[in-house]
């Protein structure tokens, strides 16, 4: 096995997370560059639609827009934006909900609007986009970000995309039909609801990964399942995938297309 | 029936002082060109509506012709923040912007709702969600078969919305393709709708079930080649994504804003002159 | 992913009787073979939900499928009365129908709702129409920002949307196009989706913008040249005229209409032997 | 100029009533002949919309069906019918709404939906189609049909789509947007709605024809302007294009397409 980053180790763990056939309401940014890579390796069927309106997009480079036109290029179809928010997305026909966040908290709410107070923030944040609804009706939502102190936090700011809510069955007394977060992959370790509280616990670390490094990289007394699994290392193919897929997308943009 | 003009002439006659505007494109078609006319004619206390305000809406709140912002999502997408709508978010400079904001979902509702000739839109929207604390404007409506909650929204009526489209024949009848966006909604909910097109052409050959804006339900449509810069316009340029890395130190500060818009756009009589300039800036910065 | 099915297996497997049915195309691709199937693996009691319910629908009440019509306009387009349906709804024959009555914009509206995953649909319509005195679920809902009172109705979703198109590919993307009418609202409104194609091909070759239905989001695509017969197929084939003016004498009877339907449709094996024997029936006439 | 029949004299007075550049939502049948008459001769550049999705349509024959493909072909667009209801009706794009009917009262309202009681009919009619809205949101109405006893009602059994409502101004009152209807053409005469009580009185009488004639086939106590027109005519140029028209509608279908 080559060695490989923290970076890689996160987008490999999310791309498996992505059945083959499933239909993905892709994030731009990591949950972009995650889905395609599944869609490169183990989930070939799976249908990626972004939020400007292409269905079943299969880019050959990563969009660094959610809207770029490599995007309408290689879609079964494009529609208008407010159809995909519609017919798609609220009809009930998303499988996934691939979000990242700046901040979330243990319940797997998200915060992509303000922190501090919203009328004197002490950082802005772009707002909420299309995650609040995708959140909201997807059948089951997975979320991809880095882990650290400053994003995964005790107490949100401001809860832009509900997850779990308060906990517990929350989530169903707000009437929400999706099942919302069912994991969330970090470059440290996978997260998932906790059966009954639906409080985020570690199920898996990635090798290498301390459970102190997580405590640390943690807002929150993260607490850590029982049977504790080490995520499998990236495969050769994995890698070799990720790797071309980010060089492609150097050449054709210059940038690897994996901020914001 | 729409009227061919330059872009500076229907600027002057559709757009007032004080209009809601809508410049919509979601990331495909985005109309810049417009963007700059409105700095240069100088309007003023614009509540301009995007769903994703972009470097587009920087440059007009910056160069002080904003006094709301109604959206869904502002950054600078791919690269960071939009430091001129949160300097006068968050500082007040060049004056206060109130913001008024949604999800995307909401935005794009409002504006079918708007085009649909509708007060409100419904959807299934915010359960759980802080937005509605901070916008009073995310209110609910009960279904009366099933009782169930959902959010209504009210609809985007613009006085005016631009669009950018890729081609328009000779009697002003519009045709655009690739990702759509919410344009022919917004172009449909406003009372007044300018289109800026890559060229205007003999016939459209539009495939049968095209999105085609009729001529008569738009009021000007301006020849503006590169119009959509530094988006992009399928079948014509790609996405500049270096602009919109350039972008970021540009208006970081508001010393180089300034400099550049003063440079830039109200020191260039129109779009061609805009291009030309940063055609040479660019050279040079390559010699 | 949508199987690639004959018709009659598709028929059997996802039709139920007592289902909620929307067959839809408005006057254009109107999916006739479909109904043939229905009677042929007699169906009953299906709530039948359609704009116009044509031919196609007076075929099927006729032939005792059907307890309820949901519809917005019924009659044979361009000739008259749908003399089935007026015998069932007028004399309970062969079995009394229940009629549940809307307007076009109304049902259209419907099945957006129904599409959207919405309980309900937002219309201005009805003030002043008995409609609302004979349908009591035509309803209103009051605008929470303006007051106004509009009208609101159920959303349509159908257990099964049968809808006839050009063309598929083989792995079951569908791609229409001409008159759409609200066949991809019916279909994605619908819990389960069978379409009927003209033909299936290695590559739609759709443009880009195109009405296609991915194959993800539908159960079954059926190969049956000529489906939507008497209505056209847009690039295949043209309204049958003739056969609107014809089929007035054969449905004006019960007698005549039986005759029909046990020599046509149920004396037939499937859609290909019905087309044959009604070929050779216009071939001995012309002689 | 040549002899012409009622029904001619009914079509181009109806067709003379669209303005050029005027948008106008047109009904099947007569609606659509005298519609497309007036595109090809005074108002070539009235704009056709048909509810079954076409805008601007300029059909060479009439169309039977009100979604013939001829009507696709010639139209600037094509959009699904939802959206002709939605952005084009609704959103207040229509000048003038061009009906038929089965029945008309006094006041404009029109009835195609029954004869008779509702759950008993005596005839039972196709129903609303498009028309309730079309009568609620254009922004003017035109009502052209044969005029007679049965069809021009003192009473109609079944309001399908409002006209003037009870008259005066009830269709304010209603909150409909649009003005309702302006006249009612038929094979005899002319109808505008009085001012003030909005009830449709004789405007103008077709050449030839009597008072008697109207009050004959009118089953209300029809009233006369007191500046009551003479029809003009029907010109050669107008003569000629009907004429063309069928002739080629004819040839196309072995039918005029006035039917229903």
């Amino acid at each position: 096995m080559s060695a490989y980053t923290t970076s890689e180790m996160m987008t490999v763990a999310a791309a498996r997370r992505l059945q083959n056939g499933a239909v993905c309401f892709v994030g731009i940014g990591l949950p972009s560059k995650a889905a395609n890579l599944a869609r490169l390796t183990s989930s070939p069927d799976v249908v990626l639609i972004y939020e400007s309106g292409p269905i079943g997009a299969k880019p050959e480079v990563l969009p660094l827009s959610i809207g770029d036109g490599e995007l309408a290029e290689t879609a079964d179809t494009v529609v208008p934006t407010a159809e995909i928010f519609r017919y798609w997305l609220q009809g009930g026909r998303i499988d996934v909900g691939f979000l990242g966040a700046a901040q979330v908290d243990k319940f797997g709410n998200i915060n992509t609007t303000v922190i501090g107070d919203y009328h004197q923030p002490k950082v802005r944040l772009p707002g909420a986009g299309g995650a609040p609804e995708i959140a909201g009706s997807a059948k089951e939502v997975l979320i991809i970000l880095k882990q650290s102190h400053r994003t995964f936090v005790d107490k949100l700011a401001f809860i832009t995309s509900v997850g779990h809510g308060e906990g517990g069955d929350h989530r169903r007394q707000l009437g929400l039909p999706g099942k919302g977060p069912v994991a969330i992959i970090t470059d440290l370790c996978i997260m998932e609801p906790e059966a009954g509280s639906n409080e985020f616990v570690v199920t898996s670390l990635h090798p290498g990964i301390t459970r102190e490094q997580v405590v640390e990289n943690t807002g929150w007394a993260i607490r850590f399942a029982d049977r504790l699994a080490v995520t499998a290392e990236p495969n050769e193919t994995e890698l070799g995938a990720l790797r071309a897929l980010e060089a492609r997308t150097a050449a054709a943009h210059g940038q690897k297309g994996d901020d914001q | 029936m729409a009227d061919l003009l330059s872009l500076s002439e229907a600027v002057q006659r559709f757009v007032n002082d004080g209009d809601t505007v809508a410049l919509e494109g979601f990331t495909h078609l985005i109309p810049t060109a417009a963007g700059h006319e409105l700095i240069r004619q100088g309007k003023r206390d614009l509540t301009l509506v995007r769903m994703t305000p972009d470097l587009v809406y920087d440059l007009l709140i910056g160069a002080g012709c904003a006094k709301k912002l109604i959206f869904s999502w502002g950054g600078n997408p791919g690269v960071g923040s939009l430091h001129r709508l949160r300097d006068a978010v968050e500082r007040g400079w060049p004056q206060p912007l109130e913001i008024e904001e949604h999800s995307h979902a909401d935005l794009a509702n409002a504006y079918v709702a708007g085009a649909s000739g509708l007060p409100f839109a419904v959807l299934r929207a915010y359960a759980g969600s802080d937005l509605p604390k901070v916008n009073p404007l995310l209110r609910s409506v009960t279904c009366p078969f099933t009782g169930e909650v959902l959010a209504a929204v009210p609809s985007v009526r613009p006085d005016v919305t631009v669009i950018h489209a890729q081609k328009a024949d000779r009697k002003g009848n519009v045709l655009l393709w690739g990702i759509l966006g919410v344009q022919k909604e917004a172009a449909l909910a406003a009372r007044r709708c300018i289109v800026t097109v890559e060229e205007i052409v003999d016939d459209l050959a539009a495939p049968m079930n095209a999105c085609v804006l009729p001529s008569w339900a738009i009021r000007a449509v301006c020849e503006v080649p590169g119009g959509a810069h530094p988006s992009y316009a399928h079948g014509y340029y790609e996405r500049d994504n270096r602009f919109y890395q350039a972008w970021d130190p540009i208006a970081r500060e508001r010393e180089t804003f300034v400099a550049w818009v003063d440079d830039y756009i109200r020191g260039t009589r129109d779009y061609a002159e805009f291009q030309q300039k940063l055609a040479q800036a660019n050279a040079a910065e390559a010699r």
